[in-house]
């Protein structure tokens, strides 16, 4: 067992376990090249929780898929740097790459039930990495496999371990993941949209379960989501992406206190209060741009209320707005004092 | 099991429409006297022959008569197999019962066709998941050549063609009998030829789908090394397609072994086949596409079996027809 | 190419030598597989070649001088023009280990013989019935119902098989072989090889009079069948076997240039004819002569014998000048396009339909190159405007329809029977009475049973010439002959040569009665 | 999700759209741009041409012999000056006219019988689609059955009992391939049911034959080409095989099957005779399979975006900041 890491201050700031510098991801498609994730830059501390806030197409997945180094060139291309203590993990050598997943850096999936393989039993996978890296008997992976199903609070570990993914329930499918992520202890916890395909109440059995997890063993975790709920809930700092780009980055608190870009507006407005607090729920207009045709200037700007002709010509960059928290766009000292 | 039973069932009923096919185009459309006597027989001997193969009885005693015999092994006598004499000679004698002589054919038919398959169902696989791991590289076209070659060359002359190189340009192997593993290069190399075009497309495209799907990213996630992703994970998967295609070319196999056979003198089934339909041999004739039939529904069944075997997830009683 | 004459051995010489054990495997690609193994095969070598190695016959022909050479009979007699009396070999034992008594002898005659049997060595049936008794320990009688003074040539035709086997499993006689030969019968893989294995026991390794180059045997002989002639010729050249049958001209050509392997070749009594119907059941316009004329001065014999390969253009009659009956003053009908659309023009002036004449040009498949020389006989044909139609078949549709018996239900019928003959004879009696004398329909199973020609006079003379013998049966034999070739009944098309082609370890010579025989193979120094 | 599915899966939607309205130029378009399926079509059309026009474009007469003139190798001269492309055979006709003549043979046969099974079986198929019930079931179950027999062993053991030739063959193949069109049309018919402008042509009462003849088979049009192709080269290729056997086209006429067949004896002095025609009905099949393979995909509503839309170039740099 992995020493425990100290608990994050916010006045402490320790050598960043995991730093992402200017990272780009783009496609060959027939229509040409196409960007799917363009410039971005944060870093993730030891236990500490991230949360990466996005609709679906902003580019979040596929950042993080480009970190883990899935991502196939070609069609795909990664550029920029992703630094794992200190070691880029885009240049190095494959095996060590995979030496890291598992290892270091862990992964869990939006739908569990299709993440996991359906011909080979929940035993074989929780434990299959763990056998192949501490290269152990069939008898003892089995017995580490019940003892994370333990862990993850699946029941009767020990005669579902040879049952197969079609006999579990999504949530016990997320729960299977889990475990299968913790097999060897990693360091950061990558967990994408994991609970999106479940139930309300699984949904927050499972966060709880995350969090447990995250407090016993101090693992940093990477949460990426598009429910603001969750992510008021769960993580220390947020980042908003939309089309490929961080738009606004802030300590939990801050963003949703003092949202700076329309954008994160918008999504807090659309959001359902968890107080019950009456009032319309106001969604964004408009769609997300499709990738390939990104509009010239801020991404955003056809669908923002606040544009000015600015928005239409130069992209914003990320600027400060407080410490800790920035935000992309033209207008931000206007919006934070609005 | 109701669905393997069902399945069974209806083989056994296909098994039984083959025989009835076999009766009907050799009793009604064609005269078997005619058949093994030829068209320049006497009448003498026709009749004559018609009276010992009871072809003056009502048709449908004939049949009862064909199904019973069967139903015991009997596929009739054989006036060709081993007799110098005409025919209408020979009929005063026994004859040679057809169905020893066609088992007896069988082991040499199992050995080039599982060769061949065993062959090209191990490369199909490897070449395959090679072009689905590595899609528009050499390999993927290499495979596609391959697919589209096999189902486009005559497998006669594919045969001949490696005779015309390998034996009699370069004198490396035999030009075709039985006896050792040189013999079985050739004619196994013909063989496996159509199924290894067609077995590793399938592959390749069943495996590209896998390949495609959240678990394949979900494992590499975990750190398995990307082989055990292809060759466990995946390809456990795709195996379905895989074997489905597998089965049909063994069926494809069963008859493509006829042609290579002739082509290398491969004492099979197949040559038999073709050798006693030369000497209008019809009970023999009749004895060979029974008993290849009957092989050919019996891969399909083993198919369907396999199916439970491979994939967790089958639900068998709810599965409809195979493509 | 090694042209080989056969030169008997001095076997006397080696009999005194100290016999070496048997050794090795000789393997020999034939081109067909047997339909059988019975005794009455041997009489043709292409029925099951190789045969005669584990069957022998009574007497032989010598292959240079054309006499007669004893084998399991050591002296043979006259008795009448019908009758004649056998001295048995002693102590010749079957390979079941029966002895081989005057009895066996005579079953094994009367068998092979009586139309009962109907084998297809009726083909060389006398004009009687061969029947034979024993007449004492070691003597035979066989005679015929009829004067027949070609009786011993038809010993020479006759294998001799185990009696016991005959008599009490006859259905195995087909498939297991029980003779007298230098090599016992051991096994037949079907559709693969035959094989055989040195008989210890055999008497000739004894006796003096013995035939063959030597008395050392392999261990195995083995026939393998490979229909496709290049397989057999790869075979040869890997030295997958040691001898090969029947290679086409161009193996033959090649082997010249090669190492390792060559080409023996050397006159035949096989010969290719083409038989065309014109007096049964034939189409009117074949029984005008003019017709038949034309058909015959269609084709370019040059060309279709170079086609053949390893073959010759015939003298105008089917035979060779050794043969007794030869007629020296005929040459080969001439290639003359131009002279067959004239008689065909004449033809049709006088009313005759050659328009509605369509010859049915019909190979046998076993044939070499039947479906070439078919088509070429056919384009021929076409050319001087004669309408054909072409048909290679299987020996089993084949063969009834060149049988009399056959011919009535095609009629009217057009049909040129594209066919190879053996004749072993030696003379042109057999051969005119097989394929001129008038077929008689009551008699399916007798020696004329195929004949297309019909003439009564020409029997009646062909039936005194056969009682004849010597000068007097060559000039009979010869007029007859010559009648016939401006009959216009058969065309000679080629004289075939025979060739094996023969790895480099090995020396063969063309033995007794024009077959492989294990004994014709010496190992080379 | 993978990557490339979550970022590239919304766009060929709107492409479909675009490519209802593609044209026949269009199409001829992109089969010009695609270079395999082009020269595939060229060779097919010129294989056609030959064919029909073989009595008149053949430089020699196919059953020409020309004992003096045997054996000449491709490429090769005869005695007599004759130029002979591919050779000639035992009887030294020209093979080259030999393969123009049997082209006839074999391209009709496979022709003539896709066309008669595809006749047969799209008829059944799409009844059976249309009127359900009983009738499906029967045929399908027929369908499956006969699929799963091998059916060159059936085509031989019958053509055994009936005699080989010409018309025979086409019979037999009728009879043992209409399975494949009933299957396809079938299904289609079934999916073309559902659809919105049957369900509207029955609403303003048109008959059954007429929602049949007009709407459900031009629909059906594309697919049911593509498999038609794919046929031709199966039935070229059993063929070829039943005429290696004996039991196909009988000589004097001849097909390329038979000419392998006849070549065989001269494998080891004449090449050319096998290897020749062999290659004749291995480029025709590839070509077919080649043309089937770019129709199915241009008329693949899922695939045809990427057919009809210009390739990027290949090595363009990748350009991030564009």
């Amino acid at each position: 067992m992995r020493e425990m890491h100290p608990s994050q201050t916010t006045d402490a700031t320790p050598a960043p376990l995991l730093e992402v510098r200017d990272l780009r991801v783009s496609f060959d498609t027939p229509h040409g090249l196409v960007k799917a994730v363009g410039g971005v830059s944060w870093t993730l501390s030891p236990g500490e929780t991230l949360g990466i806030i996005g609709e679906s197409g902003s580019g979040k997945s596929v950042g993080l898929e480009a970190i883990m180094g899935l991502i196939k060139s070609p069609p795909g291309h990664v550029a920029g740097q992703v630094l794992f203590e200190g070691e880029d993990v885009l240049t190095m050598k494959e095996s060590r790459r995979r030496q890291l997943r598992g290892e270091k850096i862990a992964m869990i999936f939006q739908d569990a039930m299709s993440a996991l393989n359906p011909a080979l039993t929940v035993g074989t996978q929780i434990a299959e990495v763990y056998r192949l890296r501490r290269r152990c008997s069939q008898t003892e992976a089995e017995r580490k496999a019940v003892e994370l199903m333990d862990r993850v609070k699946i029941p009767s570990a020990k005669s579902r371990v040879r049952c197969y993914p079609h006999e579990f329930s999504g949530g016990m499918c997320q729960r299977v993941m889990i475990a299968t992520a913790l097999a060897l202890n990693p360091l950061i916890l990558i967990a994408d949209e994991p609970t999106t395909a479940l139930d309300v109440t699984v949904q927050r059995q499972i966060m709880t379960l995350l969090a447990d997890l995250q407090r016993e063993d101090g693992m940093a975790l990477v949460l990426i989501t598009h429910d603001l709920g969750l992510v008021a809930e769960t993580v220390d700092r947020a980042m908003v992406m939309y089309a490929g780009r961080v738009v606004e980055s802030a300590p939990v608190s801050a963003l949703f206190d003092a949202p700076s870009h329309p954008y994160t507006r918008g999504l807090i407005r659309s959001m359902p209060r968890i107080d019950g607090a009456s009032g319309a729920l106001h969604a964004i207009g408009g769609t997300p741009p499709a990738a390939g045709r990104m509009p010239r200037g801020c991404a955003f700007h056809p669908r923002c209320t606040h544009r000015i002709d600015r928005c239409r010509a130069e992209r914003p960059a990320l600027r400060p707005v407080a410490p800790r928290h920035t935000a992309a766009c033209h207008l931000v000292e206007e919006m934070t004092h609005d | 099991m109701p669905y393997l039973l069902r399945r069974f069932l209806q083989s056994l009923t296909l098994l039984f429409v083959l025989v009835s096919f076999v009766f009907v185009v050799g009793r009604i459309i064609g005269d078997p006297a005619l058949i093994m006597l030829g068209t320049s027989a006497t009448e003498t001997a026709l009749d004559q022959l018609r009276e010992n193969l009871g072809l003056n009885e009502p048709i449908w005693r004939q049949y009862l008569v064909f199904l019973g015999d069967l139903a015991q092994g009997d596929f009739g006598v054989s006036f060709r197999y081993g007799f110098s004499m005409m025919p209408s000679d020979a009929l005063r004698s026994e004859g040679t019962p057809v169905l020893p002589i066609v088992l007896e054919r069988l082991p040499a038919t199992f050995l080039l066709a599982g060769t061949a398959l065993v062959f090209a169902f191990a490369l199909a696989v490897v070449l395959g998941c090679l072009a689905a791991m590595y899609p528009r590289s050499w390999i993927d076209n290499l495979v596609n050549v391959i697919s589209l070659a096999s189902v486009s060359v005559v497998q006669f002359w594919l045969g001949l063609i490696l005779i015309i190189v390998f034996s009699v340009q370069l004198g490396l192997l035999p030009t075709g009998g039985y006896g050792s593993w040189q013999h079985l290069v050739l004619p196994a190399l013909t063989l496996a030829a159509r199924p290894l075009g067609r077995i590793s497309q399938v592959v390749r495209s069943a495996m590209l789908d896998e390949l495609s799907r959240p678990y394949i990213a979900a494992a590499r996630a975990k750190g398995v090394p990307e082989w055990r992703v292809v060759f466990v994970h995946a390809l456990k998967n795709a195996s379905i397609p895989i074997v489905t295609i597998t089965g049909d070319e063994l069926s494809q196999l069963l008859t493509g072994a006829m042609l290579v056979e002739t082509v290398f003198a491969w004492p099979g089934v197949g040559l038999l086949l073709i050798d006693s339909l030369g000497r209008r041999d019809l009970p023999m004739a009749q004895a060979g596409i029974c008993v290849v039939a009957a092989l050919v529904i019996l891969v399909n069944l083993a198919v369907d079996f396999a199916y439970t075997v491979l994939n967790p997830r089958i639900q068998m009683d709810n599965r409809g027809g195979r493509a | 190419m090694r042209h080989t004459l056969s030169v008997l051995a001095l076997v006397a010489a080696q009999a005194g030598l100290a016999q070496a054990a048997p050794e090795g495997t000789f393997t020999v690609a034939v081109h067909q597989e047997p339909q059988d193994l019975a005794a009455q095969g041997v009489y043709k070598e292409i029925n099951a070649p190789g045969l005669r190695n584990v069957l022998e016959t009574l007497i032989a022909t010598d292959p240079e001088t054309g006499e007669y050479i004893p084998v399991l009979a050591t002296a043979w007699e006259r008795v009448d023009d019908r009758t004649v009396r056998l001295t048995l070999r002693e102590g010749v034992t079957f390979h079941d280990g029966t002895e081989m008594t005057a009895e066996a002898v005579a079953t094994n005659i009367s068998f092979i013989w009586s139309p009962d049997s109907a084998f297809t060595i009726q083909e060389y049936a006398g004009p009687g019935v061969i029947t034979a008794r024993a007449t004492g320990p070691l003597q035979v009688e066989v005679s015929s119902t009829e004067p027949d003074p070609m009786m011993e040539f038809r010993l020479t035709l006759t294998g001799i098989a185990s009696a016991r086997q005959i008599e009490e499993n006859p259905a195995e006689h087909f498939g297991t072989p029980i003779g007298t030969g230098p090599y016992r019968f051991e096994e037949w893989a079907r559709g693969q090889y035959w094989t055989a294995s040195a008989n210890p026991d055999w008497w000739g390794l004894t006796a003096e009079d013995a035939y063959g180059e030597t008395t050392q045997q392999f261990e195995t002989l083995r026939f393998v069948f490979r229909p496709e002639g290049s397989a057999r010729n790869a075979m040869v050249r890997t030295g997958e076997a040691d001898l090969a049958t029947n290679p086409s001209p161009e193996d033959c050509a090649a082997a010249e240039g090669n190492d390792g392997y060559s080409c023996i070749t050397g006159p035949s009594d096989a010969y290719l004819y083409g038989r065309l119907d014109q007096s049964l059941h034939a189409h009117p316009a074949l029984q005008d002569m003019r017709v038949r004329k034309a058909i015959f001065h269609a084709l370019d014999y040059e060309g279709i014998a170079d086609l053949i390969g390893l073959a010759s253009v015939p003298q105008g009659q089917l035979g060779t000048p050794d043969m007794l009956g030869f007629n020296d003053s005929l040459s080969q009908y001439e290639y003359n396009p131009d002279l067959s659309r004239q008689l065909l023009d004449e033809a049709r002036a006088d009313g005759v339909d050659v328009d509605g004449l369509v010859v049915e040009v019909v190979g046998r498949n076993t044939t070499p190159r039947v479906g070439s020389v078919t088509e070429v006989i056919g384009f021929f044909l076409e050319q001087v405007g004669i309408n054909t139609q072409i048909n290679v078949q299987l020996p089993d549709v084949f063969n009834p329809r060149v049988r009399i018996k056959g011919y009535a239900e095609e009629a009217p019928r057009a049909m040129m029977q594209v066919h190879v003959k053996q004749n072993a004879s030696g003379e042109f009696g057999t051969n005119l009475l097989g394929n001129y004398a008038c077929p008689d329909i009551d008699d399916p199973s007798g020696a004329s049973r195929s004949s297309v020609h019909c003439n009564p006079e020409f029997d009646e003379k062909l039936a005194k010439a056969l009682t004849l013998s010597g000068e007097e049966r060559d000039a009979a034999l010869q007029e007859l002959v010559g009648f016939l070739h401006g009959q216009y009944p058969i065309l000679p098309l080629a004289l075939l040569d025979k060739g094996y082609l023969i790895g480099d370890g090995y020396d063969f010579t063309f033995g007794v009665d024009h077959r492989f025989l294990a004994v014709n193979v010496t190992r080379a120094d | 999700m993978s990557a490339v599915d979550t970022n590239t899966a919304a766009l060929p939607e709107e492409e479909h759209d675009r490519a209802v309205a593609i044209t026949w130029r269009a199409y001829a378009k992109a089969l010009l741009r695609d270079r395999v399926a082009f020269v595939s079509a060229v060779f097919l059309l010129l294989l056609l041409i030959a064919a029909a026009g073989a009595h008149l474009l053949a430089p020699y007469d196919p059953n020409h012999a020309n004992l003096g003139a045997r054996f000449v190798p491709p490429l090769g001269t005869a005695r007599d000056g004759g130029f002979h492309l591919l050779g000639t055979d035992e009887l030294g006709r020209d093979l080259f006219s030999r393969l123009m003549h049997g082209a006839r043979v074999s391209m009709s046969i496979g022709l003539l019988g896709a066309l008669c099974s595809g006749i047969v079986g799209i008829t059944l198929g799409v009844l059976a689609g249309f009127y359900r019930g009983l009738l499906e079931d029967l045929l399908m179950r027929a369908v499956d059955g006969m699929m799963a027999l091998p059916s060159l062993l059936i085509a031989l053991f019958i053509l055994f009992v009936i005699g080989p030739g010409f018309a025979n063959l086409i019979l037999i193949f009728t009879l043992l391939h209409w399975m494949v069109f009933a299957r396809m049309a079938r299904s289609l018919t079934l999916n073309h049911q559902q659809s919105t402008y049957i369900t509207a042509a029955r609403a303003i009462g048109g008959s059954d034959r007429r929602i049949i003849l007009t709407h459900l088979l031009p629909n059906m049009v594309s697919p049911l080409i593509v498999l038609f192709t794919l046929e031709i080269a199966v039935l070229i290729l059993s063929e070829a095989s039943l005429s290696f056997l004996g039991f196909g086209v009988q000589a004097p006429q001849s097909s390329w099957g038979l000419m392998i067949a006849r070549g065989r004896e001269y494998i080891s002095s004449a090449w050319w005779l096998v290897v020749m025609p062999g290659a004749a009905i291995f480029l025709t099949a590839l070509a077919l399979n080649l043309v089937a393979a770019w129709a199915r995909a241009i008329t693949d509503p899922v695939q045809r975006w990427r057919w009809l839309t210009p390739p990027r170039r290949k090595n363009q740099p990748v350009d991030h900041d564009a």
